[in-house]
C-alpha cells in the first residue's frame, strides 16, 4: 500500500474541465460525417450489375435475394435480376462489395434510417441508397480485400518452335492440382449456362472437379453434350466470353476444365457412371444421315432413349468436320474416337462409304425407318471466283484438310497464300506451316482476309498462336486477281484494300478501294472463305422450306416435312456446340413426334 | 523446462497414448483410450500442467463418437496439450474430472447441456444456458437449427415485397 | 387510471411534458447496448434532450430493445415491460428486431420483435451508431409530443395477440397485469 | 444457519451493477453473501452452431459479435485457427497491423472497463471519461476498418485493407494525447483518490493458487505476482518484435487488477509506437483464392491469445470442407463467471458484489456464446 500516492484533493483536477470547451458532438445541429471507409447503406449501379447473384451467395445472413427487373433487357451475358437487400437481416459486413464480380455494388457513408413500419426496411438499391438521397461513397473494395480469384491458371502449351515441328497436340492440359485451383475460381452464378448454345450445367461439372468427384462432372456434362473430349478442345467457348469473373479478371477456363474432367475418367466406366449399362429398347428405328457432331449427338440421345439408330456416312469414318476439318494438333484422333466409341458402344450402327441420294435414297430411308435426321454439313469449299482461281495451283482448304486428315500426300510449295479469316483459314495455314517446316525447314505463309484483325471470325488465341508459328497476316485485303505465268505456275495474288465488309443492316456487302494495291508473290493459293452444302438428296424428292441458305427448323429441329428432322451446319451453325444442340433437340423432337406429341 | 520432444517421451513412457503428434510449435496433441484419460489428467497435472483451459466436445456423427478434448497448459514448459479421447455416442457416458480440476464441473455441465454427454460423478448437470429446452441437445450434428427455426418462427415478407426465390 | 385515456388538451400537456423528460431503462438486452454508453455519456450526451437512464422498470418509460433477444431474455423483458408504467414506449434497435438479423437461423433467438411487444419505431443498423440512436430518440420525442406513440395502448387493445405469441415461444408466462 | 434470516436475491440481469446481461442469484445473511450461483444464458445465440452452417469467410462477420467489448480478439483467434490448420503464412506487414489493432482494442477495452469499475463504485466522472476516450479510439477504428465496433477487418490470411499513412499519424497523435493528458487526469481523479482505493483494496481477492486451479489468467494471475502474458509465452502476430513489460502486483485484489489495467494501457501505447515506427512494407493479405471456396485440410487446432482479461481461445476442427466442422469458444472469463461466482463470491459484502463482478471482468457473452 505504501507506494500508492493518495490525496483527498487530487480529484480536484477534474474542475479544469469547467473552462475547457466540452467535447460533446453537437449532433444533430452539426452533422457528423462517417469516416471515408464507412460501411453504410448499399448503392448499386443497375447498368453495370449483371444480376449474377454472387452477392447473394456470399451474404452471411441471407439478406440478399434477386428481384426481376422488367425494364432491364436480359441480353447475352446478364440476367434481368438485381439484388434486393433486407435490412432486417443485413449486418453491413461488406462481403458482398468485396465479392461483386462487376464492382457495381458499393456502400455509401449514410447510416441513419428510422421508420415506424418495419416493412419498409427492404430496398433494391440503385444509385441512391435506402434514403433516396445522394451520400458520398463509403467502403470501397481494393486488391487486398477482393474476394475473387481474378488470375487464370495458365495451361501448359508447347512453345512455338516445338509446335510447328509436328502435329502432336499443342495443349498439354491441367494437372489435378491446377484443375482444382482453376475450378475453385468459379462463383457458380450460371450466366455461362444461359449463354452456352447447349445450356450445359457448367458450374455443376466444375464443382465436381473442385470436389474431386469427376464421375459427378461426367454425369453433368453428358446431360447436354455427348462429345466432351471434342468440345473440351475446340469449342468456340462463348461461355468464357460472358463469365462473370471476366468483368474484373480473366474468365474461368471452362473449356480446359471440361477436357480435364473427361480426360481423367476411363471410358470403360462411362456406362456405369451414366447408367446406360442396359437400355430398355423400344422397337422404333431411326436413320441419321451424316456422322458429324449433329448426327452423333442425335444418335447418342436417341439410343439412350431406347431407339435403334443407323447412321449413314459417305466418308470412310465417323466425325465429319471434327475429323476431316479440324487438324490433329487441335483435336487428336484418339480424343475424338473416345467420344465416338462410347456412342458406338450404346448399340448405334454405322454404315460408312454410303452416300444418301446415290447408294440409298431419302425416300427409301423414309420407308425403312420411323424418322430421319439429316445432318450432312457443308463440305464443299466456296471459291472467290476471281480471275485465276481455275488454275490447278489454287486449292480449296476443306479438301486439303480432309486429305491431311487421311494422311494422304498433299502438295506443299515454298511460298503460299491463304485467302480467308475464319477458323478454317487458321487450320489450313497452320497445318501447311507444319508441312512446310517438315519439307523445307522454314515457314513462308501469308493469310489475307477481307476483315480487319479485330473483326476476323477466327478465335483471337488462334490468330496469336498462328503468328507465333511464323505465319504473316495481311488483314483487310480484297482478292482481285491471281496472276498466272505462261507455264501455268502462279506469279502473285493482287489485292486491293477492303474498306468495309458489312453494310448498315449487317449484311455481307464488302466495298473496296482500288487505289491501294498490294501484291504477294506465291506459288500456291488456298481459298478458305466458307463452305457450301449439297442438299440435293433432300431437294430432289421433297418440297422443303428454307430460311436463307439454311433449312428452316423449329425448336425440335423438325423441318417442314414432319418425319424429317435436320441439324448441324445445314440447319444451324456455325460451330460444333450448335450442331450438338440441334442434334439433342432433334432427339427430343423425334421422341415427341413418334409419341404424337408434336 | 521441457520441449515438445521431451514432453512426448514423458507421455509415451508413463501414459499409453494411442497417437501422439506435435501439431505446431508449443502445441501437442495426444489421443488416449477413455479408460486412461482421467489418470493421464492427474499425472500431467502433477508434472506442471496445472492450467486446464477448457474441455471441448466434437460430435463425429458418421463415426458414432463424441470426441472429448482436454486442453492443458504448463506455466513451466509453455506448451499446450490437447488430450483427446473418443466415447461412443450412445450412451455417451464418461467420468467426471471434477476431483482433479473442480472447475471441470462447469465445462462438463456445458457439454452435457449441448451434447447430452453424461459425466458420472458430476451431479450438477442441470440446465444452465438454455431454459426449458425440450428438443435434442442443440450442438449435436443431428439437430438441424435451420429446420427448427423454419417451423418455430415465421419470416417477415415485408407485405409481399420480399422476393424469395 | 382506467385504460382508455382521455384524449384532450390535458393529454396534450401530459404528452408535452412526457417528451421533455424520458427515462430510458438501463437494461442491455442485446449487443447493441454497447453503443448506449457513448450516447449517454459526454460524447453524444442524450441528456441534452432530457433522456436519462433509469435503473428499475418502475421509473422507466422507454425500453430500448438493443438487438437480438434470446428466449431467456424475452421472458424477463416481458416481465419488465409489464412492470413499466404507462405511457411506455419500446424502440427496436438494429436488424435483429425486424427479421432475425444475423441470428436468423439461431434456435434460441426470436425473429420479429413486434410479435411480442408493441414497437414504436425501428432504427436500422447492426448496431446503430450513436448519431442514428439520437435521430431515433428525437423522432420518438416528436411522436410522443403529437400523441402518436401509443404502443402501450396497442398492447392493451391486442393483449390476447401478444400473450399468445409470447406463450407460443416461452410456454407459460407469469402475468402481473 | 437459521432459514428465517436467509433471503435469496436476484442480482441482475437487469441491474446497473452487473457487467452486461447476466445475473447472480445469491443468498446472504446480514450483510454478507453466503452462497451464490450464476444465472447465465441470457445472451446465448448458439454461435458455435451458427458457425457450422456458414462458409469460412462468412464467419468473419459473425465472429466479432461473440464478445462485444473485444470483437477484434475473436477475429484474430478465428483467423489464427484457420491459419494454424491450413498452415497459411501471413505477410509480415499484416502481422504488424494485426498487433496494432489488438493493442488499440486492448486500450479501448481497458479504459472502458476502468470506467465501468468506477461506475460500480459511483465515480461517474471516470465513467464519462472512460467512454469518451474509448470513443476516440473507435473513431480510429472507423477510419481503418469502416466500422466503429464490429470491424470485420482481421481475416484469415491477413487483414482486409491497408492502413493509410495519415491514419498512422492520427494514431500516434492519439497515443500522445492519451499519455500526456487523459491518463494523468485519470491518475489524479481515480488512482490517487483515497475513496476509490479504499473501495477496492482487499476486495474480491483471488489468490494465485485459486486462480491457477480455476484456470483464470490475465489480470487475475498478474495481480498475484505471476508475470504470465501469452504475448510473451506464445508470441503471435508481431509481438516478438516489440519490447514491453508485464506489470504485476502482489495482493490479488480489485485494486491491483485495476492498476494492472492502467499499466497495461501504458505498455500498449509503447507497443503501438514501436509497431508503427518499424512496420515493414508489402501486401497485407495472402491470396487464398476465391472467397466462396476457402478450404483447409482436415485437422484441428487450439489457438489462444491474450485478451485484456486473459487467455481467449478457440478449439477449431476442420473436416476439409468449406465450413468449419466445430468451433469451441473459450472466453477469458468463463471460469470466473460460472465457477468463480459460486466459489469466491461468498464472503463478499452485498455492496461489493458489483465491485467483485466488474473488477474480475466477467463478460457474459463469452460463456453464453
Amino acid at each position: 500500500m505504501a507506494n500508492d500516492k493518495k490525496s483527498i484533493f487530487s480529484p480536484v483536477t477534474a474542475f479544469k474541465n469547467l473552462v475547457k470547451k466540452p467535447e460533446t458532438v453537437r449532433y444533430p445541429a452539426e452533422s457528423n460525417d462517417a469516416a471515408k471507409r464507412y460501411r453504410g447503406f448499399h448503392i448499386n449501379d443497375l447498368e453495370e450489375c449483371i444480376g449474377c447473384s454472387t452477392c447473394q451467395e456470399v451474404c452471411v445472413n441471407d439478406a440478399i435475394s434477386m428481384v426481376e427487373m422488367l425494364d432491364v433487357p436480359a441480353e447475352e451475358g446478364q440476367r434481368n435480376e438485381r439484388p434486393q437487400i433486407d435490412y432486417g437481416r443485413c449486418c453491413w459486413c461488406g462481403l458482398c462489395v468485396d465479392v461483386c464480380t462487376t464492382g457495381s455494388l458499393e456502400m455509401s457513408r449514410d447510416y441513419s434510417y428510422i421508420d415506424l413500419d418495419p416493412d419498409t426496411f427492404i430496398v433494391t438499391p440503385d444509385q441512391h441508397d435506402i434514403n433516396k438521397v445522394d451520400h458520398p461513397l463509403g467502403y470501397l473494395r481494393d486488391e487486398n480485400s477482393d474476394l475473387l480469384d481474378l488470375k487464370r491458371i495458365d495451361i501448359e502449351m508447347l512453345d512455338p518452335e516445338a509446335r510447328v515441328d509436328s502435329f502432336i497436340e499443342i495443349v498439354e492440359g491441367f494437372s489435378k492440382e491446377q484443375a482444382e485451383k482453376e475450378a475453385s475460381r468459379c462463383v457458380e452464378c450460371e450466366i455461362c449456362t444461359d449463354t452456352c448454345p447447349a445450356n450445359m450445367n457448367i458450374p455443376q461439372y466444375i464443382r465436381g472437379i473442385f470436389d474431386e468427384e469427376l464421375e459427378e462432372s461426367v454425369q453433368q456434362i453428358y446431360e447436354d453434350n455427348p462429345l466432351p473430349e471434342v468440345c473440351g478442345r475446340v469449342c468456340t467457348h462463348k461461355c468464357e466470353g460472358v463469365c462473370a469473373i471476366s468483368h474484373r479478371g480473366e474468365a474461368v477456363s471452362i473449356r480446359w476444365l471440361k477436357r480435364y474432367a473427361v480426360d481423367n475418367v476411363d471410358s470403360a466406366d462411362y456406362k456405369k457412371i451414366l447408367g446406360t449399362e442396359k437400355i430398355e429398347q423400344n422397337n422404333k428405328k431411326i436413320a441419321v444421315v451424316g456422322a458429324g457432331p449433329a448426327g452423333l449427338s442425335a444418335a447418342h440421345y436417341l439410343s439412350v432413349m431406347g431407339y435403334q439408330i443407323t447412321v449413314y456416312e459417305d466418308k470412310e469414318n465417323a466425325g465429319g468436320m471434327m475429323r476431316y476439318g479440324i487438324p490433329e494438333y487441335r483435336l487428336p484422333y484418339d480424343a475424338l474416337d473416345k467420344d465416338i466409341n462410347y456412342i458406338k458402344s450404346l448399340g448405334v450402327d454405322f454404315v460408312f462409304n454410303t452416300r444418301v441420294g446415290e447408294d440409298i435414297t431419302l425416300d427409301e430411308l423414309h420407308e425403312q425407318y420411323d424418322a430421319v435426321f439429316a445432318a450432312t454439313g457443308l463440305h464443299n469449299g466456296r471459291s472467290t471466283r476471281v480471275p485465276g482461281t481455275d488454275n490447278n495451283n489454287v486449292y480449296q482448304a476443306v479438301n486439303l484438310l480432309a486429305d491431311i486428315a487421311r494422311g494422304k500426300e498433299v502438295p506443299v510449295t515454298k511460298n503460299l497464300v491463304v485467302i480467308g479469316g475464319g477458323n478454317v483459314a487458321m487450320d489450313i495455314a497452320r497445318s501447311m506451316a507444319r508441312l512446310q517446316m517438315e519439307k523445307y525447314g522454314e515457314v513462308n505463309i501469308t493469310v489475307t482476309s477481307l476483315e480487319t484483325e479485330d473483326i476476323m471470325p477466327a478465335d483471337q488465341e488462334e490468330i496469336e498462336e498462328a503468328r507465333e508459328e511464323g505465319i504473316v497476316f495481311k488483314p483487310g485485303r480484297g482478292p482481285k486477281e491471281i496472276e498466272v505465268n505462261e507455264d501455268g505456275s502462279l506469279a502473285q495474288l493482287c489485292t486491293n484494300c477492303c474498306v468495309s465488309v458489312f453494310d448498315e443492316e449487317m449484311n455481307f456487302n464488302p466495298t473496296f478501294d482500288d487505289s491501294d494495291i498490294e501484291n504477294y508473290e506465291c506459288d500456291m493459293v488456298i481459298e478458305a472463305i466458307g463452305q457450301g452444302g449439297d442438299n440435293s438428296y433432300i431437294d430432289d424428292q421433297f418440297e422443303i422450306e428454307y430460311a436463307g441458305p439454311r433449312i428452316k427448323i423449329n425448336d425440335f429441329s423438325q423441318t417442314s416435312v414432319d418425319w424429317l428432322f435436320a441439324g448441324g451446319d445445314i440447319a444451324r451453325g456455325p460451330d460444333v456446340i450448335n450442331a450438338i444442340r440441334t442434334g439433342h433437340d432433334a432427339a427430343v423432337g423425334i421422341d415427341k413426334y413418334l409419341n404424337d406429341e408434336l | 523446462m521441457r520441449n515438445e520432444k521431451e514432453l512426448l517421451e514423458l507421455i509415451n513412457v508413463h501414459l499409453e497414448p494411442q497417437a501422439v503428434e506435435i501439431k505446431r510449435e508449443q502445441n501437442v496433441s495426444v489421443e488416449l483410450a477413455p479408460k486412461n484419460l482421467i489418470q493421464a489428467l492427474s499425472f500431467l497435472k502433477s508434472h506442471s500442467y496445472q492450467h486446464l483451459s477448457t474441455i471441448s466436445c466434437v460430435d463425429w456423427l458418421e463415426e458414432g463418437a463424441f470426441e472429448l478434448v482436454y486442453h492443458l497448459f504448463s506455466y513451466d514448459d509453455y506448451i499446450n496439450i490437447s488430450l483427446k479421447t473418443r466415447i461412443k455416442r450412445e450412451p455417451g457416458i464418461f467420468q467426471t474430472a471434477k476431483e482433479i480440476w473442480p472447475v471441470a464441473e462447469f465445462y462438463e455441465r456445458d457439454i452435457h447441456e449441448f451434447f447430452g454427454v453424461e459425466f458420472k460423478g458430476n451431479d450438477n448437470l442441470e440446465e444452465m444456458i438454455l431454459e426449458n429446452w425440450q428438443h435434442l441437445p442443440p450442438m449435436r450434428k443431428d439437430f438441424d437449427t435451420r429446420e427448427f427455426v423454419n417451423d418455430q418462427y415465421e419470416w417477415r415478407d415485408y407485405n409481399g415485397q420480399k422476393h424469395t426465390d | 387510471m382506467n385504460n382508455n385515456f382521455v384524449k384532450g388538451s390535458w393529454q396534450e400537456i401530459l404528452d408535452w411534458a412526457q417528451n421533455k423528460s424520458i427515462n430510458m431503462l438501463h437494461y442491455c438486452t442485446g449487443c447493441g447496448a454497447i453503443e448506449l454508453p457513448p450516447t449517454m455519456t459526454s460524447r453524444y450526451d442524450m441528456s441534452r434532450f432530457g433522456i436519462g437512464p433509469a435503473a428499475t422498470p418502475r421509473q422507466a418509460d422507454l425500453l430500448l430493445v438493443t438487438g437480438y433477444l434470446s428466449t431467456k431474455t424475452l421472458r424477463r423483458l416481458i416481465y419488465t415491460y409489464e412492470q413499466m408504467q404507462a405511457p411506455k414506449f419500446v424502440v427496436g434497435f438494429g436488424s435483429c428486431t425486424i427479421n432475425g438479423g444475423m441470428y436468423w437461423d439461431s434456435y434460441n433467438t426470436i425473429k420479429q420483435l413486434d410479435k411480442y411487444l408493441p414497437v414504436e419505431m425501428y432504427i436500422a443498423g447492426c448496431m446503430p451508431r450513436p448519431e442514428a440512436i439520437l435521430d431515433g430518440l428525437l423522432k420518438l420525442k416528436k411522436m410522443i409530443n403529437n400523441g402518436e406513440a401509443d404502443g402501450y395502448q396497442r398492447y392493451q387493445d391486442n393483449l390476447e395477440f401478444y400473450h399468445q405469441n409470447q406463450e407460443a415461444v416461452l410456454g407459460e408466462v407469469q402475468r402481473t397485469q | 444457519m437459521d432459514k428465517s434470516t436467509q433471503t435469496e436475491i436476484f442480482f441482475g440481469p437487469n441491474h446497473p451493477g452487473v457487467p452486461g446481461n447476466y445475473g447472480i442469484i445469491y443468498e446472504f445473511e446480514g450483510d454478507t453473501v453466503t452462497s451464490a450461483k450464476a444465472n447465465a444464458g441470457h445472451l446465448h445465440r448458439g454461435f458455435e452452431k451458427l458457425m457450422e452452417e456458414r462458409l469460412w469467410i462468412k464467419n468473419t462477420a459473425l465472429v466479432p459479435r461473440i464478445c462485444v467489448e473485444e470483437p477484434d480478439i475473436n477475429e484474430m483467434v478465428y483467423a489464427m485457427g484457420f491459419e494454424a490448420i491450413g498452415e497459411i503464412e501471413v505477410p509480415r506487414r499484416a502481422d504488424y497491423i494485426r498487433s496494432i489493432i489488438l493493442e488499440l482494442a486492448r486500450i479501448q477495452g481497458h479504459i472502458f472497463s476502468i470506467g465501468g469499475n468506477a461506475a460500480g463504485i459511483g465515480q461517474y466522472t471516470v465513467m464519462h471519461w472512460g467512454t469518451l476516450t474509448r470513443d476516440y479510439i473507435l473513431d480510429i477504428f472507423e477510419e481503418i476498418t469502416g466500422a466503429r465496433v464490429y470491424h470485420i477487418y482481421i481475416r484469415p490470411g491477413g487483414v482486409r485493407q491497408d492502413i493509410e499513412d495519415e491514419t498512422f499519424d492520427k494514431i500516434l497523435d492519439l497515443m500522445d494525447e492519451l499519455e500526456n493528458e487523459r491518463f494523468p487526469d485519470l491518475e489524479k481523479t481515480l488512482f490517487e483518490n483515497p475513496n476509490a482505493q479504499k473501495r477496492w483494496q482487499g476486495k474480491a481477492v483471488i489468490t494465485k493458487e485459486e486462480a491457477v486451479e480455476m484456470g483464470a489468467t490475465g489480470p487475475v494471475l498478474r495481480a498475484n505476482g505471476v508475470p504470465h502474458d501469452l504475448r510473451k509465452m506464445m508470441p503471435y502476430a508481431a509481438y516478438d518484435d516489440v519490447e514491453f513489460e508485464v506489470p504485476t502486483y502482489e495482493n490479488g485484489d480489485a485494486w491491483d487488477r485495476i492498476k494492472i489495467a492502467r499499466d497495461d494501457m501504458l505498455q500498449s501505447i509503447k507497443i503501438i509506437r514501436q509497431l508503427i515506427q518499424n512496420i515493414p512494407d508489402g501486401p497485407v493479405q495472402t491470396d487464398l483464392g476465391n472467397g466462396l471456396k476457402y478450404k483447409i485440410p482436415k485437422g484441428d487446432a487450439y489457438v489462444k491469445i491474450e485478451s485484456k482479461r486473459g487467455e481467449y481461445g478457440y478449439y477449431m476442427v476442420s473436416d476439409g470442407g468449406l465450413k468449419p466442422y466445430r468451433v469451441h469458444v473459450r472466453g477469458a472469463s468463463t471460469p470466473l463467471g460460472l465457477y468463480g461466482v459460486r466459489e469466491f463470491l461468498p464472503g463478499t459484502r452485498i455492496a461489493d458484489v458489483p465491485v467483485w463482478a466488474k473488477s474480475l471482468g466477467i463478460c457474459p457473452p463469452e460463456f453464453d456464446r
